[in-house]
Parts: C-alpha cells; structure tokens; sequence
C-alpha cells in the first residue's frame, strides 16, 4: 500500500494513511506578535503540543520529520528575535533529533518485550500526553469557583476577634502587590490594543493596496471577518485619507459602487 | 416600591454588609445598585432590616463611617470559647494599602487612590495607624496639604525584617502574574 | 429538645459562624455551649439553618475543615462594586504546578518539572505556599532528599470542595488522541 501511494511525485508523506501534497501554510506568526506569541507557551512541550493540535496531527503517531522541522523554525525564530532561550527548548530540539535519527535506523522486525526496538517516541508521547492531562486538569482547576475571586467568606466584626490582631509577614505584602500588578497589567495591555487598531497605520494598508491598481471598489478595502472595531478603524482612515486629499472617492450614481483611487 | 423589591433590596444590603470587612457608608451601599436608589429608600431598608436581625445574635451598627453588622454583646461568651486556630486576617483593601505605603513611601492617600484606583477608607488608615504600622509625618506641599505616610520601625520588627530594603523585591513579581487573557486570542487572529 | 431551644441553639451557630474567620469544625461548634449537645442535634440545627438561608445571599457551605457561611456566587457582581479590585489570577505556571501537585500528590520538584518539561520557579512555589494551598510534608529518601509536597485542606476549602476527590476527574488519557488504525503500519512512510 505505501509503495504505491508514494509513487506519485507529489506526494510529501503519508499522514494516517493519506497522501500529504502540500506542507501547511499556516506556520506563519507576524514577526511583532512573536515575542508576546512565545511567551504564551509553558515550555517546549507545550509548544510541541500546539503544533500537534494545529496541524491536526495524531499524537500517537507524530511525524518526527516534519515536527522536528516546525519545532526548529520556532527555535530559530526565538534565537533571531534575541529571546531568551530557555534551555529546555534546546534540550527538547536535540531530543526531537535524536529520537528522528534513531527512526531512520533499521528497527528490529518485532519488538522485544523488554521494549528495546520498540518505538523511539513512545517516551515523547507519553511524556506529551501527560502534559496535556495536567495541562487541562489546570484550566479545569481555574475555573472552580473559588474563595476571594467568585465568592466570599464571610466573617462580620466581633469585639472577641477584634483582640485576636491578625499577624501578617513580608510576603504577604508580596502577595498584595501581586494584586496590584495583575490589575496594573491589565491597564498595559490596553494601550497595546489601542496600538493594534492605530488609524494610521490603517492609513497606510489603504495606500498600499491601492499602489498599482487605479481603481479599486471602496468595500474590498475592508475586512469584515476581522469584526466591528477594524472596520471602524478602516472607515475613519478612509475619511482621514480622503479629507487629506491623498485618495479619491467616487460613485457614478446613487447605489453604484464606490471607487477609490490614489489621488 | 413594591414589597418584592425591598425584599430584594433588603438581601442584597444584608449580603453586602455582612460580607465587608469594613463599615460601609450610604454612598458605598447606593453604588452598589443598577438603578438610581433614593437615600430614604436605602435608610427604610437599612431600618427594616435592623428590625429583622432585632432577636439574633448580630447587630445592624451605625457608626461614624458607615453601617455594619457586629456580635451582640451577650454573644461574646460564646465566641470567647472558640479558639481560632488561626488569628484572622486583613482584608485585601488593607494589605494593599500597606503595602503601597512600604514599598513607594512616603505617599499621600491620593497616592494611595491612584495606584489602587478605588477609594481609600479612612478606616484602612485607622486601623493601619493604631497597629502602629503607618504614621504620617508631615504634608505635601500641593492644595490641601495632604498627610505623607510612612512604615514605622514597629513594622519591620512585626515583620522581623531589619530594613525597608529586605522586604521582597518586586522585580520578580512579574512573571507570577498572569498574562492577559485577551493577549493569546489577540496573537492568535495572526495565525487563522 | 424543645421548639424554643432549637431556636435558640439556632441563633447561636448563626452568630459564631457569621463571626467566625475560619470554618468551624462540628467539635468547635459543640464546645461553645455550656451543655454537652448530641452530634445528631448539631446536624438537624445547622441542616435547619442552612435551609433558613437557602433564599438569601449566603449560604452555609459544609468544606473540608468545617462549615462556614460563604457568599453566592450570583451575588458577585454586587460585592464586586463595593471592591472593585481584583483578587491576583495567577498564571498559568502556577496553576500547572498545582495541578500536579493536586492529582499526583507527594511530588517533588523534580516530578513537576519532569512532567511540565521546564525548570520550577521558586516563586511559584512560594506563591502556592503563600496562598496555604500546598505544603512540604517530609522528603523523598533519593540523594538531595527533595521535599515532597501535598495540597492543603485550605485548598479544598477556596474551592469549595470537601474531599479530594470532588476534583474535576482528570481527562483519560486515551481519550486525548483520537484512535488511529493506521499507526502500525506507518511507522516510517509517514516520515519520509
């Protein structure tokens, strides 16, 4: 069955039995998104597990070859954005390799039972399975109502209590601060959603899609699945462009499309 | 107002009393509510309800700052023979408060505002005060000269530290908190 | 026992487990009254209690160190405007390690990195330590005699739950993949 797939040229792999013809397109991170992107992963085995889980791949039988090449990619792009390189990515890139070249050697026809011969990424799976079972009993744990953020206890003033002085230490004051920087961050993040959505740099995609073409319809400058606050954003760059005379805006009749043009 | 709303107005006030640690004052009580609640309507069921806890052993108590529910007096006998096994602890209004004060003293209250982005009770001060933990050492020289407050020595040795600069720093302290949730997604409209 | 005694017996739990800054345990409970009180007594009078607040904004919870009266969750958004400030959500470091060490209790260190794949902040550890949801309970006889660590009834108890085994079930392992009928035979067609 393989020889004959694999006969077509075309054919890059077999995935679960189904010829692969493409690689996937969507590896692709904008490069100023990557720093904040990477830091959302926990470590490399859950960055291995994305990459898993976005290509649809079967953790029980993970193509060493083109994993190993994503993973790398990601570990070069961390080395060329100069982020810190924790040691365990590279740790894990060698082991991907390893485990790689040791599929490449000849395997014993049956396995023995003292799983010597067996498969080299048996220990990777079951390392990344046990990752995500911990990985998913963590969200489950955050979501459980819990005391002081989805609810309180409740203990009202007694004169007996009052003479009990509550004993605090140095960390405690740690832990206030920690409040106070979570609900700090959450303010840092908003100004970088209000860089996200600049006007001007609204400005410039318009112009640049308009470079080359003459005309283009006024609603192929927009993109609607991006939601309701791009379109926004799009439209008052369209009128900024417009009022600063940079574009050219106009309807033939009532109804007719609407064009626009460099000016 | 119909009798369910004030019953409903009523649980709220009672749940909302009896869950903060410190008085709360009429204002505090009002903002509480969707809708624009009189002052004599918060007052009638403020009285109603201190009628209704009348025979039990918790007291609706007005006092100088607010209104707060506290043991009778005749149940102290009973609360005397628990022994808590662990003293009680602050609120986190308090501990925040404090904890400004140590690490960016010395500050005024509206420093305090600022950085907590809510309201300062004068009672945190208070308490902050007669523990002997804060106290204020002059004004800042602005409008209203506000007070300027400072950790005392008593502060360090409670919390057995021999200076200011052995309290936990607070470069480390990043790391622990949780990224924005909305940063992931937003990284993420990237990738689709 | 008598209607009135009930009543009675009734309004004193009320008001230690109102005051109260930590869970009562039943013995705690029984230790307060001058006569000694049947357990089976104790239960029918906190059942009633229970059932008294059922329709109010807190509720009497039963956790794994004792009882205590806890707001409900539906009442947050108002206590919320009284504090507007956010407890600390802590990231997702910190809650991998808890998981951990929840479901694979003892642990070291050295297991919750094996199995998170990166090196174990202190601080991490410090935070969950801090917060009293896990502790070191003795060390593992291999060389550096690491601590093993558990989680904490204060654990079960900012969760709500009364044992661990009231823990959200961990996901089967086998059912995180999908079953692939071809794995044996591609072993290496797949790769190359």
């Amino acid at each position: 069955m393989t020889g004959q797939t694999l006969a077509s040229p075309d054919v890059l792999a077999l995935i679960n039995g189904q010829p692969l013809t493409e690689l996937p397109h969507d590896l692709y991170i904008p490069p100023e998104a990557l720093a904040v992107y990477l830091g959302a992963f926990e470590g490399p085995l859950d960055l291995l597990l994305y990459l898993i889980r976005r290509h649809s791949l079967d953790v029980l039988d993970i193509p060493m070859a083109r994993l190993t090449a994503q993973y790398m990619e990601y570990v070069a792009l961390m080395r060329k954005q100069q982020l810190e390189l924790a040691a365990e990515y590279l740790l894990m890139a060698a082991l991907l390799i390893e485990i790689k070249s040791r599929m490449l050697l000849p395997r014993p026809v049956q396995a023995d039972d003292a799983g010597e011969g067996s498969d080299p990424r048996a220990e990777l799976v079951r390392r990344l399975l046990e990752y995500e079972q911990m990985k998913l009993a963590a969200e489950n744990l955050d979501e459980l109502p819990r005391v002081g953020r989805d609810y309180l206890a409740v203990s009202v003033w007694s004169a007996e209590v009052e003479k009990l002085l509550p004993q605090i230490s140095a960390d405690d004051l740690r832990e206030a601060w920690l409040g106070l920087l979570a609900r700090a961050g959450t303010r840092r993040h908003h100004t970088v959603g209000r860089q996200e959505l600049s006007v001007r740099e609204a400005m410039g995609q318009i112009l640049n899609a308009l470079q080359g073409d003459l005309f283009m319809e006024f609603t192929t400058l927009f993109e609607p699945e991006l939601g309701v606050s791009h379109l926004v954003v799009k439209f008052l760059a369209m009128l900024e462009l417009a009022r600063e005379h940079r574009v050219e805006i106009t309807q033939n009749q009532d109804f007719a499309p609407i064009y626009v043009r460099l000016a | 107002m119909s009798i369910t709303r004030l019953t409903e107005l009523k649980i709220v006030l009672e749940t909302i009393l009896l869950s903060s640690s410190e008085p709360l004052t009429l204002e505090q009580m009002r903002g509480v509510f969707d809708e624009d609640l009189g002052v004599d309507m918060l007052r009638r069921a403020l009285d109603e309800l201190r009628d209704e806890w009348q025979h039990r052993g918790l007291e609706l108590a007005t006092l100088a700052d607010g209104w707060r529910f506290q043991t009778r007096q005749s149940f102290q006998r009973y609360l005397q023979r628990i022994n808590p096994e662990k003293p009680p602890k602050y609120s986190r209004a308090v501990m925040e408060t404090l904890a400004i004060i140590a690490y960016k003293q010395p500050v005024t209250r509206g420093d305090i505002e600022e950085i907590r982005g809510v309201t300062v009770n004068t009672q945190i001060i208070k308490t902050l005060e007669q523990r002997n933990w804060i106290k204020a050492v002059g004004h800042r020289e602005v409008p209203g000269r506000p007070a300027l407050y400072v950790t005392t020595a008593q502060l360090l040795s409670d919390l057995n530290l021999r200076a200011l600069d052995e309290l936990p720093p607070l470069a480390e302290l990043g790391s622990l908190v949780a990224p924005n949730p909305y940063t992931a997604q937003l990284d993420l409209t990237g990738e689709e």
